[in-house]
Order: C-alpha cells, then structure tokens, then sequence
C-alpha cells in the first residue's frame, strides 16, 4: 500500500518538478525583467484570474473538450483507415499523399469560414476543424507503421495464405501501434488547437471564445488562464494515453533504460 | 539627450527613429500616414519613421504600452479601457484622426428592425473586440433598451458581413465604411443596408487617434511634434487628392485594389475626417466639452472606474498651429 | 517408396530457376531445379550456406515466384501464398507483442476451417497450443513473450506454429538448428510420429545429415550457388525408426555415403 | 531515355489524377450546389485570381517560405535533439512530456500577440511560430522511435562498449530514421500554418499577410490563391524530403508491396 | 592447461546466480555458478536449451548484472559493458541499414584505438574486413544488406564483426549453427587458427560437441534451467587438431564420454 503509493508518487514526481520549475522561472523571469501583464502575465496573476472567472471558465471549458474530443475520435477513426490504405497501398501512397501534404500545409484557420456559412457558428465547425487538424498525423504515423513492418513478419502470415486484411490485422496493425501512439500525442494537442482556433474564429461557447471576448477587454491573465485550462486538459488526456500505450505497446518499448 | 558635444551648426540635427502601428491593416483610410512617409514629411522633419500594420486597435494600444511602438494609431476609447486597466502603463491621445466615431449597427431591410429599440429580441454578431459591439450597452441605453436583451455571436471580421447577408445573425456592429463595404461587396444591394450609426443615435464619441505613452511624449517633444507636423500635411494631401493616395497605398501594398481603396477612403473622409466640427477646428483637435461627455459616456458603457481625466486621455499640445492643420478647400 | 503404388505428386518444382534482383544487381539462387514430391513424403534438402535451401521453401510456399518454371501443388501452378501449408522459419520470427502461446495460435487465427470456430473454440484450441508446447518442452513458459525466451525455446514455439493448424505441406527450415543434441533428438521422434500419424508432405532442410536420414524418406543435395539438386538418396529403413537404430550400420553408411558425396561435389 | 521518362511519368500520374480529380469534383461541386464565391471560390476563379495578382503574390511567397524554411531547420535541429534526450532517459521522458504536451495544447496563434510585443512585427514571430509549432511531431517521433530500438540491437553496441551517444548514432538514430521521416511530412506541413497564421496576425510580407488583405476585401478567390500556394509550396518540399527518405530508409522499407 | 604455469585468470564467474524478473515473475536461470577461465583459454559451454548458456555470455560482456555473486574480468568487478569484448550473437543480429561490410567494420568504428583511426585508415580497415569476409566465404557479399543474405551468410557476417576489432575475450553464441556440415569444419579450422596466433580468451556456446572437443581447451556441461556447471573435461589432445583427427580414437572418445555425460544428466 504504502509502497504503491510511493511509487506512484515517484513517477508524478518529475513531472511535477518541471510543471512547478517551469512556472516559476516564468514567474520570476516576468518579475524580474518587469514584463506587463497586458504582455504576458505571471502564472499567479493567471491563476488569480482563473479564480475569479472559475464558474465562467468551466462550462466553456467543457464545450471545448466535448468538440476536441469528437473531433479527435473522428481523427483516429478516419486517420487510421486512410493511414493504412496509404500504407498498403503504393499506388494510393503516391496518389494521395501530395494532396494530403497539400491541405495540411494550408492553416486549417481559414476554412473556419466556411465551415460556419455551411454549418453554422457553434459546435459542428470547431470539431471539423478538430477532426481535420489531427486526423494527419495519425495517417501518416500510422501509414509508416504498416509500411515500414518486417517483411519477415509479413511472410510468417503470407505463409499462412492470411488475406490482406489479416496481414493488417495481425501484423500491420499491431507493428504500427508504437506509431499510432506517437501520433496520439500530435494529435491530441492538434485537436484542441483546431477547437480553441475554430472558436476563435467563431462561436458562442468555448475557450477559444472566452480568450477573445478576454483579450478584447484586455484580460491578458484570464485569456492566459484559458490557455492554461487547456493545457490542463491537454496533459489529462495524454496521461489516459500514456496509460493504454504502457499497456498496449509494452513490447516494444521492452529496452526501456 | 544632451549631446555630449555641441554640434556644428551645419550639421543637420540628429534623425529620431520612430516605429508606428496602425489599427488594422494598410488600407484607404491609412494614407494620411503613408502620404506623409512616401511624400518625405517625416523626414523633413528629422524623423525615421517605419509604419506596421495592426490587427485592431487592443493590439495596437498593448504594443505600444509594451513598447514594441513608439506611436501608434487606434481607437480613443479602446484606448481608455486600457489605460483604466493599466495604469501604470496610460496612453495618451495626440491627434484624433476619425472625428467621428465610426461604430454601427447595420441589419437589413427584410429584418424588420427600424429602429435600434427592434434589436431587442435579436441576434448580433460581431468580433468580440469590436468597439461597436463593446459600446453597444452604451449605444443601447442611450436609445432606451435593455443591452442584455440582445445575444451576440463572436466572429472573426471577414466572417460578419458574410454571416448577415446569408442570415445567420439578425444584425451585426462593424465601422461605418468596413461594414458598408462588406455589405456591397458580399451583393447586398445599398438600398437593403439599414445603418444605425452610433454618432447619430446619441453618441458623441472620438474614434481612432494618434497615441503614444506621455513618458515617450515628454522624453521626445520636438520628433512628436514633428510627427504631428508631418501627418497633417498628409491628412490635408490626402484630402485634396484621394486619387494620388491611393497610389501611394498601392505603392506600399501591391495587393489592394485601387478601386476599392479609394471607395474606402473617400467614405472614410466623407464621414470621419471630416466634419463641421474639423473644418472648425483642425485637424486632430477636439471639442472639450464632447471629450468630456465621450469619457463620461465610455467610462460608464466599459464600466471604468474610476473615469479617466480629459487631460490624461487627450493633450493638444504636440499639434501644430491650427493654421497648419485645416483641411484643403 | 518409388512403387508402381507411388502416391499423387504433392509438390511439383518443374525447371524452376530463381534470380534476385535487388539494386540493379542479380543473384542467381537457383539453377534449373525439378523436384517432385508425391502427398505424404518426407523430403529433406541440404546444401552449402547460401545455396538457395531457403529460397526453395519460399518458392514452395508462394512467397516468391519463379523466374523461370513453374510450381505447382496438386497439379495447381502456385500464384502466391497457399492456405495449407505450415512454416517454420530459418530465424524464428515471432510475433513480439504476442505470447509464446498467442504466436502458436495465430494459424488458428487466419487459416480456415480453425478461423470461423477461433472465438467458439478457443479452450480447446488453446488446450491444443499448450499440449504442443509441452511436447517440445515449454511449459510454463506459454504465456512468455518471445524476447524472453532462449533461442532454442523461441525455435521450438515456431516449430509450433507451423504444425498447430496441421498443415497438408510442412515446410521446416532447419528447425532445430539451435537445439542441444538431447532436445533435439526428442524432437525429432515427436515430427516423425506425427508424420506417421497425419501423412502430411514435408520439406525439411537441414544441415544435420543424421537429422535427414533419421526423418525423410529422400534427401537431396545441393550445389553451391546458384543451387541445383545434384544428388538424391532414397532411404530405405524402416519405421518408425529409433534412436539407437542411428548407430546401426545401415543408418550410418546412409550418411557416411551421402557426407561423401557432399565432400566429392565440394572438392 | 524514353524509359526514364516515362517511368517518371508513371510515378507522376497518380498525384496528377488525384489532384485533378479533387480540383474537379471541387469546381463542379460549387457550381452544382451554387455556392457563392466568396463562401468558397471554385478552383477556376482561385486561378484567376492568381493569374491577376500573381506578381503581388510571389513576393509574398517567397517571404513564407523563408520564415517557413527558417523555423522548419530549428524545428529539425531542436527536435531531433529533444527527441532523442527524452527517447534515451525516461526520467527526462517523464518529466518533460506533460509540460510538452500542455503547450502544445496551446494554440499558437494565442502566442503571436506576445511575439509581436517582443519582437515588432515581422519576420521575426513568423520564425518562431513556425519553429514552436513544428517542433513537436518532431521530438515525438523521434523519442518513439530511439526509444522503441530493439533491446538486441541495442547489445550489440553495448557489448563493445559504445557510449551513449555511440549508442544513438550507430543504432538510435539511424533507427529512429522512420520515425524521423514520417514526423517531417506533418512537420513541414506545420510549419507552414505556422508561417501563415503569425503573419495573419502580425506582418506586412508574406502569404498571411495577403490573406488578411485580400478578406478584409472579401476577395475570397484571392485569399484562396494564397492558400494554394502555400499547398503547392509543401508539396514541392514534401517531394524533396520523400527523395531523401527514400534514399536513407529504404531499409525499413524493403518489403514494399 | 592446468599446470603450475596456469596462465593469469582472465574471466571469473564467482558464485553467480542470475533470476530474470518479469511482470512480476522469477525465472531463475542461473545458479551459483563458478568458473575461472585462465587467459589465453579456449573454454566450450554445452548444455540444454534454455539452461543459461547464453545468459553466461551476457554476464561476461557485461550486459547483465547477476543476481548473486560477482563476474570478474582481469581481477575487475565487471560493472557494465565492457571495451575489449568480441560477440557474436545467437541471433546474428545485423543492422538493416548497413551493408555487410559496414556490419563488420562497426566495432572498429566504436572501439578505441580503432576509433581513432578510423577516419585515416578506413581503406586499410575495409581491406581487413573484405579479408575476413573472404575468408568465411562471402566474397561479393561485401555491399548486400544483411536482408539480401541467407541466414547462414548472415551468421557469418556477425561471427566476422566479432573477429574484426581483435578484441581479447571473445564470446560466442552458437555461431556455427546455421551452417552447413563443412563450412562450418573449414570455419573451425579459421577459428582454431586465429585463436592459435591472438591467443584471445574465448568462451564458445554450442550444441555441437564435436565442435567443442575441436576447438576448445575444457569443455563445460551445464545443466537444466537453471543452470549450473555439472562437469568439466579438459580436452588434452595436439595442436593444431586437423579435421581428420576428428576420427581419431581419442577425440571420438572425448565426444562420447561427454555425450554420455549429458544423457546420464538428463535421465
Ligand atoms: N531477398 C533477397 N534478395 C537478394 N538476394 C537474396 C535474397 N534472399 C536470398 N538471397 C540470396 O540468394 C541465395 C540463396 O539464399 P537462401 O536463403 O535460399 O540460402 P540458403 O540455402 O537457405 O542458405 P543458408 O543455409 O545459409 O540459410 C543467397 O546467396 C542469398 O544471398
Ligand atoms: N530477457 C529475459 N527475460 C526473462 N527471461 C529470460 C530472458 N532471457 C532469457 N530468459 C530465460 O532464461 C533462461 C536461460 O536463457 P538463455 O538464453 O541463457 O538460454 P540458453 O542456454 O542460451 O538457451 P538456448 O540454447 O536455447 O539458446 C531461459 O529459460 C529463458 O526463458
Ligand atoms: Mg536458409
Ligand atoms: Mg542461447
């Protein structure tokens, strides 16, 4: 008992030393170089910010994990189908990957637009633009992956006369899992990026409607204090990953130093 | 700063580097400025003056505070807000450039709103820094109804002219001539726009003026002055000829559309740089009583307190002589 | 076993030559191979390192095609990879992210009828992975992943995988190649039961030449590269066939006469 | 002669019909539903806005992919470096990737207003959003894969006792090739969204720039133009940087179907 | 070898017992073993698969730490891996993005004084590297990806990388096991004469007890997992031994009291 708790203790422990040294060199560097706080405020005039707007913060908070994590679901149910067409396939590879590259070099901020004249301003365009920015490097990762398995391994299941899908299934996919979480990682922050900017550009609810109605009346901390509830947010869902990527690729992470 | 030794009297006096924000980006209405840099007036005046575009006036007024800008060029009563806020970090006004605020309330025709009271009920939209829509509950109590009983939708600008055309929102608060133009340019005929603008429904205000930190001010009396010097020699050229202006503009940002930017323009001095009050009193002037009523008026509808000083908001003390700033018959 | 009553031909290598290509460069593995392998035979290949033993398997197998000939399986030209057939790799590559155990049972997982009652019958499959397991030895260590066994226990689990779906062609690519002598001697009496018991047709290569004439029915020989088969030896003793039998003199002339020729071609 | 051309003609049609392909379904699709241009112009009409202002526009360009290129090269240098640290030691993995992960959550355009302050606007913020933005795929990929290096391999070199950074060169690094690879195709792509919202909201040069121009204008097709240049521009990267993987990784490559 | 001038001890296992530990679970593969290796000796390990043979191995390069006990090398507590060691892994385990040449040439590119020189010799190394290549037969396997190989080649670009940077002890894991009866003699012979000239410490893993009478100086018998030294035959015949003496009375004699002694082990 008293052992699992220190060592859970133990692997909270660094992190938590780089959070706090983090926020306080920023503090102390604010301080001391005497930044404003309409530039960037300290972590303390953030977090008093935080206090004071709590009640108005969470339910926007809320709205932008709901579309984050729709948007997300969707990137990872579309990434890796596309992901692993691509890495099958030669020919889908060189077919789509130009235009993959193509749309993804484009900021996704400027298909808000047109999102909202078709759909609407609200929640169906902040978790498109969620979907849109996170599902590529999913496809990617996970196309590299399934590209790059042995073709040792391969054969052991050709061997066995395993249909496409089987190869997939046994080998590509399972291959392609330390990939897949890589990507996760991109991907969940990209996500919340394509909510917070979808809102930016128009909504009624969210952070990203919260930090511009803040930073329009000059609330740099409490647009800060947004920023930070998501970062919050972002590290939350990393750690359920991280967890489901401890289980689930342990294999290959086997060397672990 | 002193000079550590006496220049010779030939010697030109030494040149002062100015970095200038404007509101938003480089469009018809900021050719006072770029008339006066293109045209040599600055430099005439001992000044090195390099001119940025903005993104809105809240970011042109922290730039400046946080001392990215020397000068800068944004809305007077954003100005205020901030300068409640931060304190220690005030602003203050040198030359008002758009005499007459610009903010509206345009919806449409087949709305049915004829009169700001039959917003009441309805949808609006607008980015949430627009000064339009942060004076709203000011412009709304002015007129006798409740402000809260409007709800709004946050949008980007390009995205507003849009959003009321295609129905979206009921109504929308934008500058008088980006409104009207997105209105036009999104195919909406001119006979459809229906225009409340806050100067004609019982709101006074000053819009965008020439600002900088009275600390910079005091440390740099003369370039300032200079810099006012010089920018209302291009306040009065571009009035006197939109066209050439334009030009000018075009120079500077190959991008812009001629055309467009002179419709934008002249709009601008029709209903902003010029007034009777300006053909009064100069350009970049202000009527007192007005200023006092505007802070009054602002301090309330942004809910500052304690309300600033006309003095700590606005100093006429680095315009030229009112002979040098009347505009051009 | 070359009777009138000779069995159908199972295997059928006609003329097959094989050249790798890779960078432009060729490799010229096999040179002009017919071999002809009737159902239920038990025909073991050894060659020189490098000689195309392996290539032979993937050919049979339908992992590479020809570049000349053709391969057939009763009577079928192979086009690529067949269902009823069972390998065991040179290298035991198993699958890392599954257990010794879930690695045995992945034929089971793929190939038909096995697949469609996989989720139905998956006790008794899972009884017959572990019975499998333990005649080669491994219990207790079904539920290990692959990077924690030894070599000899990661070749044996691949043995294993190759046999659980009771394939009708098993191709076994040195498969105790890193056996103790003791194990591997086990070993060998557990294949040539099932053998005798499931009649499957094997292919065995094997740098062991007791290991061949212990187990086939016909041992080839191979050249050095490109490969040719230059030698065939029928062995006729009888089964099943003991351990000790390896010291009568009948068995040991069968190698001795077969190491020879290897020694006449190499010289 | 005429093989070699037409063997690059065969690996360039598949691209070609895809993005003709889209282009059309793009521009009938518009025209079938009606779609106004200045919701979403059709392909024809970005064209010829581009045609109209193409001397305006390549300036602009050039100017993105400068500052694109200039915060892509930091992105490789730091996350390459970073990659490898936190892909080596799992202190360090563990006790910076939640810090990595929450600013990554941030949207970076909320970091333009503060760059601006800094540094004025320009050249300057654009680099920094682009190298910020970029970053991260990189040092994610890169960790995953020195991290997942097979153990055995790993012996290899320690059993002739290679140091640490031995270590990474000879096994690490040449492993984590893959992995590299696939994080610069969505790099590259960040990178560019970088460039363009920083000059969004803060330069007079470059295709951002042009964008706020060309909407505040409601010259929609124009803002479009931009937008497919920036596409084009990555695709021409991605080109090149698929030449160098092909060349560097054809190893894990080797069972290409 | 076990005379009053017994040479300077060079490898020394004291008491070393060695538990795996994994999800919580104990194998125990080694237990208190012992086993001093004079330098200069030529020491073969046999024993059942999965008994620890290989984990000896890693205990004296230094990859494990044992559980119990110390390893010594050269009077040295071996802390972590170690400089002057030469392995060639039971899975020869290449680096897919280097050549076979380049596979070879790696120590020399990590290990001091090579290291140094590498840059300004490399012509000299490669001509050292393509010697060796030739000499296990892979000349014009230079510039080929280890995938491009077979498995017996690649087991012999891995025994080359072992050789290369002349290392003083040299541990190897079964590295004849994938190949053919007489390349695998003529490699004994290299081996044996390599040996004869650096005089290296060598500790040699294999199944194949003919090799060990062969090659070694002592041979060492272990037993089931987990493992323990159960007997030691000092292996007093001529240098240098020729193939042909493996007929020879005296040798087969070796051989079977050792196989003999395996099989009384096992029963
Ligand atoms: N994928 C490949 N690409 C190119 N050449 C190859 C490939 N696989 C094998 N070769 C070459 O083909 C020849 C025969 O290889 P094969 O693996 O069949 O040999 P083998 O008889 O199994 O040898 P061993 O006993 O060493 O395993 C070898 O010279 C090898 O270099
Ligand atoms: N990394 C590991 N984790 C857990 N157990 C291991 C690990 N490596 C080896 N073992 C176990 O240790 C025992 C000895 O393994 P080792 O590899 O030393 O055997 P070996 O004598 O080399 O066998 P073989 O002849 O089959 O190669 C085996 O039972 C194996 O399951
Ligand atoms: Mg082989
Ligand atoms: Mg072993």
């Amino acid at each position: 008992m008293n052992d699992a708790l220190s060592k859970r203790f133990r692997t909270l422990l660094p992190p938590l030393i780089t959070i706090v040294l983090f926020l306080l060199i920023w503090e102390v560097g604010c301080l001391v170089l005497g930044i404003d706080e309409f530039v960037l405020p300290r972590p303390t005039a953030t977090l008093a910010a935080y206090q004071k707007w709590q009640s108005a913060i969470w339910p926007n908070a809320w709205q932008t994990l709901f579309t984050t994590l729709v948007g997300f679901g969707l990137a990872i149910l579309l990434g890796v189908g596309l992901g692993m067409l691509i890495g099958y396939s030669a020919l889908l590879y060189s077919a789509l990957y130009p235009l993959l590259i193509g749309f993804n070099s484009v900021p996704k901020a400027a298909l808000v637009p047109v999102f909202v004249i078709w759909f609407g301003i609200g929640t169906m365009p902040a978790i498109l633009i969620a979907f849109l920015i996170a599902f590529f490097p999913i496809a990617v990762n996970v196309a590299t992956g399934v590209a790059t398995v042995e073709p040792e391994m391969r054969d052991v299941l050709r061997s066995l006369g395993a249909s496409g899908f089987d190869l997939f299934r046994k080998v590509g996919f399972p291959r392609a899992m330390p990939y897949f979480f890589a990507s996760l990682k991109v991907a969940i922050t990209l996500s919340f990026v394509g909510s917070v900017i979808a809102e930016l550009g128009a909504s009624n609810r969210g952070i990203g409607n919260m930090m511009v109605i803040a930073s329009s009346r000059f609330e740099v901390p409490l647009v800060f204090a947004g920023l930070m509830v998501v970062a919050v947010m972002g590290i939350v869902l990393y750690a359920i990953f991280a967890l489901l990527e401890r289980r689930m690729v342990a294999w290959a992470y086997r060397g672990g130093t | 700063a002193a000079p550590v030794s006496a220049p010779p009297a030939a010697q030109p006096p030494a040149i002062t580097h100015i970095r200038f924000a404007l509101d938003w980006a480089i469009e018809g209405p900021s050719s006072p400025f770029l008339v006066a840099l293109d045209k040599g007036y600055f430099a005439a005046e001992g000044l090195s003056v390099v001119i940025d575009r903005g993104t809105g006036s809240a970011g042109t007024v922290s730039r400046i505070a946080g001392g990215a800008y020397e000068m800068g060029y944004a809305d007077i009563n954003a100005m205020m807000e901030f300068n409640v806020k931060n304190p220690d970090k005030a602003l203050q006004a040198i030359g008002i450039v758009y005499n007459t605020a610009p903010m509206t309330v345009f919806t449409l025709k087949d709305k049915g709103i004829n009169s700001p009271q039959d917003l009441v009920g309805k949808k609006l939209g607008a980015p949430a820094g627009d000064a339009g829509r942060r004076l709203f509950p000011l412009f709304a109590s002015q007129n006798g109804f409740d402000p809260n009983a409007v709800e709004w939708v946050t949008m980007e600008p390009a995205l507003r002219e849009v959003s009321l055309a295609k129905g979206e929102v009921d109504a929308i608060t934008a500058f008088y001539g980006s409104g009207w133009f997105g209105l036009t340019r999104n195919n909406v005929p001119p006979d459809d726009i229906v225009a409340f603008m806050y100067a004609d429904y019982g709101l006074p205000l000053y819009g965008n003026a020439v600002m900088a930190s009275p600390a910079y001010l005091a440390a740099n009396a003369d370039a300032v002055k200079g810099f006012m010097r010089g920018l209302a020699r291009g306040w009065q050229d571009s009035l006197a000829d939109p066209a050439a202006a334009v030009e000018i503009i075009k120079r500077r940002e190959p991008l812009v559309d001629a055309e467009v930017e002179q419709q934008r323009l002249q709009l601008a001095i029709d209903r902003h740089f010029l007034n009777d009050e300006v053909r009064q009193n100069g350009f970049g002037a202000v009527d007192p009583a007005r200023l006092a009523r505007s802070i009054e008026m602002v301090a309330q509808g942004f809910e500052l307190s304690p309300a600033p000083s006309p003095e700590a908001v606005f100093t006429d003390a680095y315009l030229p002589p009112k002979e040098q700033r009347m505009p051009p018959n | 076993m070359n009777k009138p009553t000779a069995p159908p031909v199972c295997v059928d290598l006609q003329h097959v030559s094989l050249r790798y290509v890779s960078s432009g460069r060729e490799v010229h593995a096999l040179e002009d191979v017919s071999l002809s392998i009737g159902q239920g035979e038990f025909v073991a290949v050894a060659g020189p390192s490098g000689c195309g033993k392996t290539t032979i398997l993937k050919l049979v197998a339908g992992l590479l095609p020809p570049t000349q000939g053709r391969v057939l399986i009763d009577g079928h030209p192979v086009s690529g990879p067949q269902k009823n057939v069972g390998m065991a790799f040179q290298n035991p590559i198993l699958l890392p992210w599954r257990t010794a155990l879930q690695n045995v049972l992945l034929p089971l997982e793929v190939v038909q009828p096995h697949r469609g009652q996989f989720r139905s019958q998956r006790r008794a499959y899972e009884e017959r992975a572990h019975s499998l397991l333990h005649t080669v030895g491994l219990d207790g260590f079904a539920d290990k992943p692959p990077y924690e066994l030894s070599g000899g226990m990661q070749q044996r689990v691949s043995l294993c995988r190759a046999l659980i779906h009771e394939p009708e062609i098993l191709l076994l690519d040195e498969p105790f190649a890193a056996l103790d002598a003791f194990t591997r001697e086990e070993l060998w009496s557990v294949l040539q039961a099932l053998w005798t018991e499931r009649r499957c047709t094997v292919i065995l290569v094997t740098h062991d030449l007791r290991e061949a004439v212990f187990l086939a029915t016909r041992v080839h020989i191979m050249s050095k590269r490109p490969g040719r088969l230059i030698h065939e030896t029928l062995i006729d003793l009888p089964r099943p066939r003991a351990l000790e039998d390896t010291f009568k003199p009948e068995f040991v002339d069968y190698v001795h006469s077969i190491y020879g020729r290897i020694g006449q071609v190499r010289a």
